[in-house]
């Protein structure tokens, strides 16, 4: 089952390969509507993403025994994203985008773990957001009188600028909601940590990704990042648009970090930790500049590969041992080594460390930042970068360092093979992303001429070149290999014999003797200092279920109070139709 | 290139391991007392090495001290040393500020991990009061930082510092961003009021706790790297940077003796007051002098 | 005197009168009775004086019934025959209707013993 | 084929039963099922010919009664025809599952339902009018009160009461209509409806408001509403979805168009719509009950279409009318699917959409749920999208905010069951559909997809009936005998 | 698990090498060297057992500044060369010290404060006090008099760092050539209350200590 439709990701990659980015089809729904699907360099770095994605996540589906429609509802996904990627006009988009909602909705609604609150909030989230989306689209159209991309582009300009204020307004909550922008982040850490396990990289690496697509073609294809400069004027060096749109990216960014830090839960630390990421790239996508939009477009390929690789790593330890909690885990870098090795590879490129493509994804969006002169964003990204360290050595720690938490953990096998194997190719990625920077630029470049902006230098494949400063990615990870290399060897050279596999209990405990019982994982005590933390606490105790929760209450007391008036007392609904009817008569003879 | 990193690795290890002696010195007549000798780290760390026996929890355990190693070495060649000669800074051009600031936080990073290995849940409680302790030191620090680069409008530090061969020194322009600068550099150097992370009365050693013979001794030697690498930065950044190795002395030496003299007199906070303190007070002078680089700059 | 009341407005006049007072006492039937049967007399009461209403309204003094017979040359100096024509099916309907309901009562009272309608609240949530 | 036979033959159909039921349920159910596949093949065979038709009997209209099909009408034809047909085969099932109920009632007032219901869209006479809204009326109370037990009588007798208030406003205001006009013909009324004084005008557009605005389920005249549904079975449930209600509502704009009242009324009809969406899908939130809740979601489902098609916009209307096909079709198959489940589980609390397994069923009901809730690629979005393209078309951003905005609660417990059909703890009852019911729901789901998929195949009809329904020029002609 | 550490076997196998290699020379110059070096830098974990932790603040502060001479106080026994054991030692505590001085990297010492170490002092006929502890843990200076003066305890220091540059045979190398006496001893007193060592399964000793 598997091999088949490992074969079926691969047929869609072929097919775009095929075309080579000139692909063209429409067809006619109805005399309105005709669904066209054009390719855009965009769309197709946004397919191969999302392809490849695909792609890894069947290989490591192997070893579990899924039905044959989960993988057929998984194709349905690839299908309805390549649909989103390359849609011509907003039908397209809008039936992509819907398919993919409910498509994911019953993949998610097949986890064993899934609850009815969580499943709801997912759907509800995206049909709010599949809805705002349509309200844009219609509006659009009512000045448009076409839903093509290119005429509705075209027309925008000579749209009032309210409405063009309601219409970014409304796409912008749209794909904010997918992309889990705080305050509509309410789904996506339920949905993520609840999901099947592999499913929830698919969630955070590709589907999330689909919102800042769409971001994109919004700003950049249909407002027009030059459109957005005139509307909303400039402050600093940059634009209004892109100032407001950055603070709330940031924000998003700093509030999940500090989140995903206390988080118990392996998936849910994750799945904050992706809102932060994508709070980076919403950061910068609306700058409007060069290195704005590379920054954000590099970004959007690291963070998939990052949150592929964790998010499967991840999956394969919870299958492996059936735990998925921070107190319930720790201890496996011995029983799994190699899935450790990736897992650090992961959490360096998340925190965004040199030698890693993460850095070099931050890289470009910090110039971003010094371009427009926005310092306080470049700040606030810098010190949400700070305070990421901590949840990815949560996260290491956690699962791999300390002291196994409960039984069995001893005893684990390495994860299968095809858990490995997507791992290493990511990382393998992440570690080329890391070296050759440069390499990235020849894909930014089409896209950044698909918005009229000015091409990236390009000075080497190791080298990121900017206005402000380069570096040389290929110099620092050799470096750092052969000074790791160096110093190893000086180390094991030197005579004090170092006793290796020493029983794990013998530690500085203050002459006491720890033993199994006692707790020695710090994982359960991380994050606690934070809310001592005068700022972070103020952080840390608000949360969105509230209003959220609020909300829901209030609509079922307003449903239990109209329910109320359907009590059927035959009665009673005589003498209203009677009453309403003299009511209305009054009104309507007096008028 | 590989002799001028080497040369500057050696220089780094002479100069960091006696500013560290000099400290223990300082420190010692501060308190009324005689104090060891200057080279007392020297013999610390060569009877580190020549320990009989190292406790080993593993190989993440011994990668950990190499790691962090590796990142005080690689952000000491980032950082140019001299300010006209193009002597000890092959490799500044590879690199940037952003990356430093990063491969500053690589090492201990790699360092928890050799800690997490470990096992003791007093380093990993170490470690993780250093890493909540970075949230709030690197705040100002980062804000002094991106003020220089946008007044510079260069992450290049050479820039930076060619810049202020022309405009003056950025002490005098930007005094409030030195400020903020200096109190992060106090914790950076892990000195009171910022030094909870290993507060020997709570947590044994912190992240140390388990180290013995050779690492310690590897982490020792990094440390003394890497306090060179950040005292160059500073006076890189703020100082205009050395034209002679008298000058680079005078300046590191003038930086680190402030540092040593701040850490000296202050108690120790809690890691919520370090953090709460360090989010107001430098924090708003940063943010003070980086609206001065923005609107008056 | 009699003459007055043998006028065509005069008899409108009685007959709006007294169809609309039966009208509010069908009316007042519905919106106060709770017994089922009282409450589809009510209607039955209410249904009488719309057609009381309507026929009444239709005949003009000295108008003759619609009837056609073998005698009748000219179809001058007849009512409206379309009126009683639909009074009569709507009567029938009517007593269909009511029929339904009184069938449906009883069978009602034979299940439950009652025939309040506003106790009639089993079908709710 | 005259158009009377579509009146004719349910009817003597209805008056054989007695003898059909002597030969033998076979017989019975077989003779009914070839009845309403004849009704449904002469209707598609309809929509080849040109429009609008006529027959008339006797007298030429205006003086003599007639029947006019046009556009308008020829799509609620068909939908009546098909809900005949798929009804009919699905009654085969339930009378096997349920050998002791009495099938020739059933069937009497079945096929005597769907006359009226055919004879209501088709006539073009006010006071026929009158008598087929009677003949649905006295059919439905006697359905709904199907079940001979507590439940049902009580539906039946609410119903009966409610449908005797809406009668005695129709009667009076097709009465004043006669008295200010002379003539019960519908061309001649809306050539001369303006003619009448406003006072009195307004008194009868508002009695035939109420009157039909009751039987459809309007707002706050449909408190009786859900629980006529949950006190009859499922099967009835889905004809009252989508062919009783469907026909008070056909009625109800068929005359605010012909009466040309769209200008004046719009706003108000419009309004009321939106009240009726909000506060039935409100209420649908806290129940607990399967049928009441799937009654309520009908109600919104009428709301959006009152709101749509009050807009006098031939977009609008098309779309609207797209909206009310697929509904029909979705509350077909939701409704039988629910039966199906009822029967097996003998429950009709929410709690059985989790307590069952079967994965068609499942299926099924998510097809249902989706297209309702206007989520492509099901038919149901293609409707939706074309009233909100519409409205956007008039510029009116406040429906689409509020449709949408509404929609969402709508989404609420649509997906709540969904849900809870998925989640896969509890015990769960294996539930056989049976082979008729499967081919059944399977041509449901069916078209609800090719709908979707391909709606230039419904869009050619509802264009032509929003056309029909907005300039009743052609059907004025007809339904005046000018044209014969 | 890997075998237990045995010092001596190391050395053996070390010198035997050089040897080979023709280093010896060599090797005894660099010993010396490092001997030096590690009499110059003594880290010590303060061990207050009885009434000579009083003694130790002092020592270690202004007044006598036992920095001077390279001696610094550390917080774990992970990093110490020697332990300072300042008077009586309870069963109880000897525990830990034992534990404490296992965690201690080789080459390691040991002080001890006052007589108490030495014979049980004024608690020579107490139940709960050991009498004499160079039956458990080898001490290598006794520091004498009760208490020693700080001045006293700078002596101490003072003759261990010319014993470590000497190169003398120390404690821990008798502990480790020994160590089946010492376990004994241990065993003999703390009966059924000793905690597992994790260095040294001494419960298996005959079979090579494996764990």
């Amino acid at each position: 089952m598997n091999s088949i439709f490992l074969l079926l990701n691969i047929l869609p990659i072929l097919f775009l390969y095929q075309f080579g980015g000139d692909l063209h089809v429409s067809f006619s729904l109805t005399k309105d509507f005709t669904l066209s699907l054009i390719q855009t360099p965009l769309g197709t770095f946004f397919a191969y993403l999302s392809l490849i994605s695909f792609l890894l996540v069947t290989v490591s589906q192997k070893s579990k025994k899924l039905s044959c429609n989960y993988y057929a509802l998984q194709l349905l996904l690839s299908f309805a994203m390549l649909i989103i990627v390359l849609a011509g006009d907003f039908i397209t988009f809008f039936i992509g985008w819907e398919i993919m909602t409910w498509s994911s909705y019953f993949i998610i609604s097949k986890s064993n773990n899934i609850d009815i609150k969580s499943l709801q909030k997912y759907i509800l989230f995206s049909l709010a957001s599949a809805f705002s989306l349509i309200a844009a689209i219609v509006i659009s159209y009512s000045f448009a009188n076409s839903f093509d991309f290119a005429t509705i582009s075209a027309s925008f300009k000579s749209m009032p600028f309210d409405i063009q204020l309601t219409l970014i307004i409304l796409f912008s909550l749209s794909f904010f909601t997918k992309a889990g922008v705080i305050g509509l982040h309410y789904w996506v850490v339920d949905t993520y940590s609840k999901a099947p396990d592999l499913f929830s990289s698919i969630l955070s690496a590709v589907m999330s990704k689909m919102g800042i697509y769409g971001l994109f073609l919004i700003y950049g294809n249909i407002v027009g990042y030059q459109e957005l400069k005139i509307m909303f004027g400039t402050i600093l060096n940059g634009t209004d648009f892109g100032y407001t749109l950055a603070w709330i990216g940031v924000a998003t960014s700093i509030i999940a970090t500090f989140k995903a830090i206390t988080q118990d839960e392996v998936k849910r630390l994750l799945a904050y930790s992706s809102i932060a990421q994508l709070g980076y790239i919403i950061a910068v996508i609306g700058f409007g500049t060069t290195y704005g939009v590379a920054g954000a477009l590099y970004h959007t390929l690291i963070h998939t590969i990052i949150k592929l690789l964790l998010f499967i790593n991840v999956a394969a330890i919870i299958a492996q041992t059936g735990k998925n909690r921070f107190s319930e885990l720790g201890g496996l870098i011995y029983r799994t080594p190699v899935s450790f090795v990736m897992l650090l590879i992961g959490i360096i490129g998340l925190a965004g460390m040199p030698p890693l493509g993460g850095f070099a994804s931050k890289f470009m969006m910090y110039n971003a930042a010094i371009n427009t002169k926005f310092a306080l964003i470049l700040i606030g990204m810098l010190f949400s970068g700070a305070a990421s360290f901590l949840y990815c050595y949560k996260l290491v720690y956690g699962i791999y360092l300390g002291h196994p938490t409960s039984k069995g953990l001893e005893t684990q096998k390495e994860v299968p093979l095809s858990y490995l194997i997507p791992q290493i190719i990511l990382a393998l990625l992440l570690v080329l992303t890391g070296a050759f920077p440069g390499a990235f630029v020849k894909v930014i470049n089409p896209i950044l001429t698909q918005f009229s902006l000015k091409a990236l230098p390009y000075d080497g494949v190791g080298i990121m070149d900017s206005a402000v400063g380069n570096f040389n990615g290929l110099f620092i990870m050799s470096a750092f290999v052969a000074f790791f290399v160096l110093i190893l060897l000086l180390i094991s050279r030197i005579k004090s014999k170092a006793k290796n596999n020493i029983n794990r209990f013998d530690i500085s405990y203050c002459g006491e003797v720890p033993s199994k019982d006692t707790s020695l994982h710090y994982g359960f005590g991380f994050g606690t200092e934070l809310h001592r933390i005068k700022f972070v606490n103020a952080i840390l105790k608000r949360s969105t279920a509230t209003f959220y929760d609020a909300l829901a209450l209030q609509t079922k007391r307003s449903s239990e109070l109209l329910s109320r008036m359907y009590y059927g007392n035959i009665h009673n609904t005589m003498i209203i139709i009677l009453l309403f009817f003299s009511a209305l008569f009054f009104i309507g003879v007096n008028s | 290139m590989i002799f001028q990193i080497i040369l500057l690795i050696m220089l780094a290890y002479v100069v960091g391991f006696i500013y560290f002696g000099l400290y223990r010195n300082i420190l010692a007549r501060i308190q009324g007392r005689y104090g060891p000798t200057i080279y007392q780290s020297f013999y610390d760390s060569i009877k580190l090495f020549s320990k009989k026996n190292t406790v080993n929890y593993g190989w993440m355990f011994y990668l950990g001290p190499i790691i962090m190693a590796t990142g005080a070495v690689l952000t000491l060649i980032l950082v140019p040393v001299f300010s006209d000669s193009d002597f000890l800074r092959s490799a500044t051009s590879q690199g940037n500020l952003f990356v430093l600031l990063y491969l500053m936080v690589l090492g201990p990073l790699g360092n928890a991990l050799a800690v997490g290995t470990g096992g003791n849940p007093f380093g990993v409680m170490g470690v993780v009061r250093g890493l909540t302790r970075l949230i709030g030191l690197e705040l100002p620090f980062y804000i002094a930082v991106v003020g220089l680069i946008i007044a510079a409008n260069s992450s290049d530090i050479v820039h930076i510092i060619d810049m202020q061969k022309t405009g003056g020194l950025n002490i005098i322009n930007h005094p409030l961003l030195f400020i903020a600068a200096m109190i992060s550099m106090v914790g950076f150097f892990g000195e009171s009021p910022f030094d909870i992370p290993g507060a020997p009365q709570e947590v044994y050693s912190g992240p140390r706790t388990e180290f013995s013979g050779k690492f310690l001794a590897l982490l020792m030697s990094q440390g003394s790297l890497f306090a060179f690498a950040k005292l160059v930065l500073i006076i890189d950044l703020f100082l205009g940077g050395a034209d002679s190795l008298w000058m680079l002395v005078l300046k590191t030496l003038a930086i680190f003796v402030t540092i040593i003299f701040i850490g000296v007199v202050y108690g120790r906070y809690k890691v919520e007051q370090a953090v709460d303190f360090l989010m107001k007070i430098p924090t708003l002078i940063a943010l003070l002098g980086l609206a001065r680089v923005i609107w008056f700059g | 005197m009699l003459d007055f009341f043998n006028s065509t407005q005069s008899i409108h006049a009685i007959i709006i009168v007294g169809s609309m007072a039966l009208f509010f006492i069908g009316f007042y039937g519905i919106a106060t009775q709770k017994n089922l049967v009282k409450v589809l007399v009510s209607f039955d009461i209410m249904e009488s004086a719309l057609f009381l209403f309507f026929i009444g309204l239709h005949y003009k003094v000295g108008l003759v019934a619609p009837i056609v017979d073998d005698k009748t040359k000219t179809f001058t100096g007849m009512v409206d025959p379309v009126p009683q024509a639909m009074i009569l099916t709507t009567i029938v309907i009517g007593l269909a209707i009511l029929a339904l309901g009184l069938s449906f009562g009883i069978e009602y009272y034979k299940l439950t013993g009652r025939n309040d309608i506003s106790k009639m609240n089993e079908l709710r949530d | 084929m005259s158009l009377g036979y579509y009146f004719l033959l349910p009817v003597i159909f209805s008056f054989l039963t007695p003898y059909f039921k002597k030969l033998g349920s076979f017989t019975l159910r077989g003779s009914s099922i070839l009845l309403s596949f004849i009704l449904f093949v002469q209707s598609i065979a309809y929509t080849t010919m040109k429009l609008p038709q006529i027959s008339q009997f006797s007298i030429k209209p205006p003086l003599g009664i007639a029947f006019v099909l046009d556009g308008y009408s020829l799509l609620f034809l068909l939908i009546f025809t098909f809900s005949a047909v798929i009804v009919s085969f699905y009654m085969l099932w339930y009378f096997k599952v349920n050998p002791k109920r009495d099938e020739a009632r059933f069937y009497v007032f079945f096929n005597m339902l769907i006359a009226g219901s055919i004879g209501m869209i088709l006539s073009c006479d006010i006071f026929n009018l009158y008598i087929f809204f009677e003949i649905v009326g006295i059919c439905s109370y006697t359905l709904s009160a199907y079940n001979k037990d507590k439940l049902g009588l009580e539906s039946g007798i609410k119903y009966l009461i409610i449908g005797s208030i809406a009668s005695i406003f129709i009667v009076f205001a097709i009465m004043l209509i006669y008295l200010q006009i002379g003539t019960v013909n519908l061309g001649l009324i809306a050539q001369r409806f303006h003619e009448i004084d406003p006072k009195i005008s307004v008194l009868i557009v508002l009695m035939l408001f109420i009157g039909f605005g009751t039987k459809a389920e309007l707002f706050p005249m449909n408190f009786w509403a859900p629980d006529i549904y949950q006190g009859s079975i499922s099967s009835v449930n889905g004809l009252f979805s989508s062919v009783v209600a469907k026909a008070y509502l056909f009625v109800f704009f068929h005359l605010f168009y012909l009466f040309g009242l769209s200008s004046k009324y719009m706003l108000f009809v419009m309004v009321i719509g939106a009240i009726t969406f909000l506060v039935s899908e409100f209420t649908a939130l806290n129940q607990t009950n399967v049928k009441r809740l799937f009654a309520y979601s009908t109600l919104g489902q009428l709301g959006i279409l009152f709101m749509a098609l009050s807009t006098n916009s031939s977009e609008t209307v098309s779309g609207a009318l797209f909206h009310l096909t697929s509904h029909s079709i979705s509350k077909l198959l939701i409704f039988l699917a629910l039966g199906i489940l009822i029967h097996h589980l003998k429950s009709t609390k929410i709690s059985i959409f989790g307590d069952f397994k079967s994965r068609f069923l499942t299926i099924i009901f998510a097809i249902g749920f989706l297209s309702i809730l206007g989520i492509p690629p099901f038919s149901g979005f293609v409707g939706k999208i074309l009233i909100l393209k519409g409205f956007a078309l008039s510029h009116n951003y406040s429906a689409i905010a509020f449709i949408l905005l509404v929609s969402i609660v709508e989404a609420v417990y649509f997906f709540r069951l969904t849900a809870m059909m998925l989640d896969k703890k509890g015990t769960k009852r294996v539930v056989h559909v049976g082979f008729i019911n499967y081919i059944l729901l399977c041509v449901l789901a069916a078209l609800i997809v090719i709908f979707g998929l391909f709606p230039s195949l419904l869009i050619h009809y509802t264009d032509l009936a929003a056309n029909a329904l907005i300039n009743p020029t052609d059907y004025l002609k007809f339904a005046l005998g000018v044209g014969l | 698990m890997e075998s237990g550490f045995h010092g001596s076997d190391l050395d053996s196998s070390l010198k035997c090498k050089l040897e080979e290699s023709g280093m010896a020379n060599t090797h005894a110059i660099m010993e010396k060297a490092v001997n030096w070096f590690r009499s110059r830098s003594i880290f010590v974990v303060a061990y207050g057992t009885g009434c000579g932790a009083i003694e130790m603040p002092p020592t270690f502060t202004s007044r006598y500044d036992a920095e001077r001479m390279g001696v610094v106080g550390v917080a774990t026994p992970r990093q110490a060369d020697l332990i300072i054991l300042s008077g009586y030692l309870a069963y109880k505590t000897l525990r830990r010290v034992i534990r404490t001085y296992e965690q201690m990297q080789r080459p390691k010492y040991v002080i001890t404060l006052g007589s108490c170490p030495i014979n049980g002092g004024m608690y020579w006929d107490s139940y709960n006090t050991i009498k004499k502890l160079d039956d458990y843990i080898p001490v290598d200076v006794y520091v004498t008099g009760c208490m020693p003066r700080p001045e006293s305890v700078i002596e101490g220091f003072v003759l261990l760092q010319e014993r470590i540059k000497n190169g003398e045979k120390a404690g821990w190398q008798k502990y480790d050539e020994n160590l089946k006496f010492y376990k004994d001893n241990q065993k003999r007193v703390l009966g059924g209350h000793i905690d597992p060592s994790y260095e040294t399964d001494w419960y298996n000793l005959e079979n090579g200590g494996v764990a």
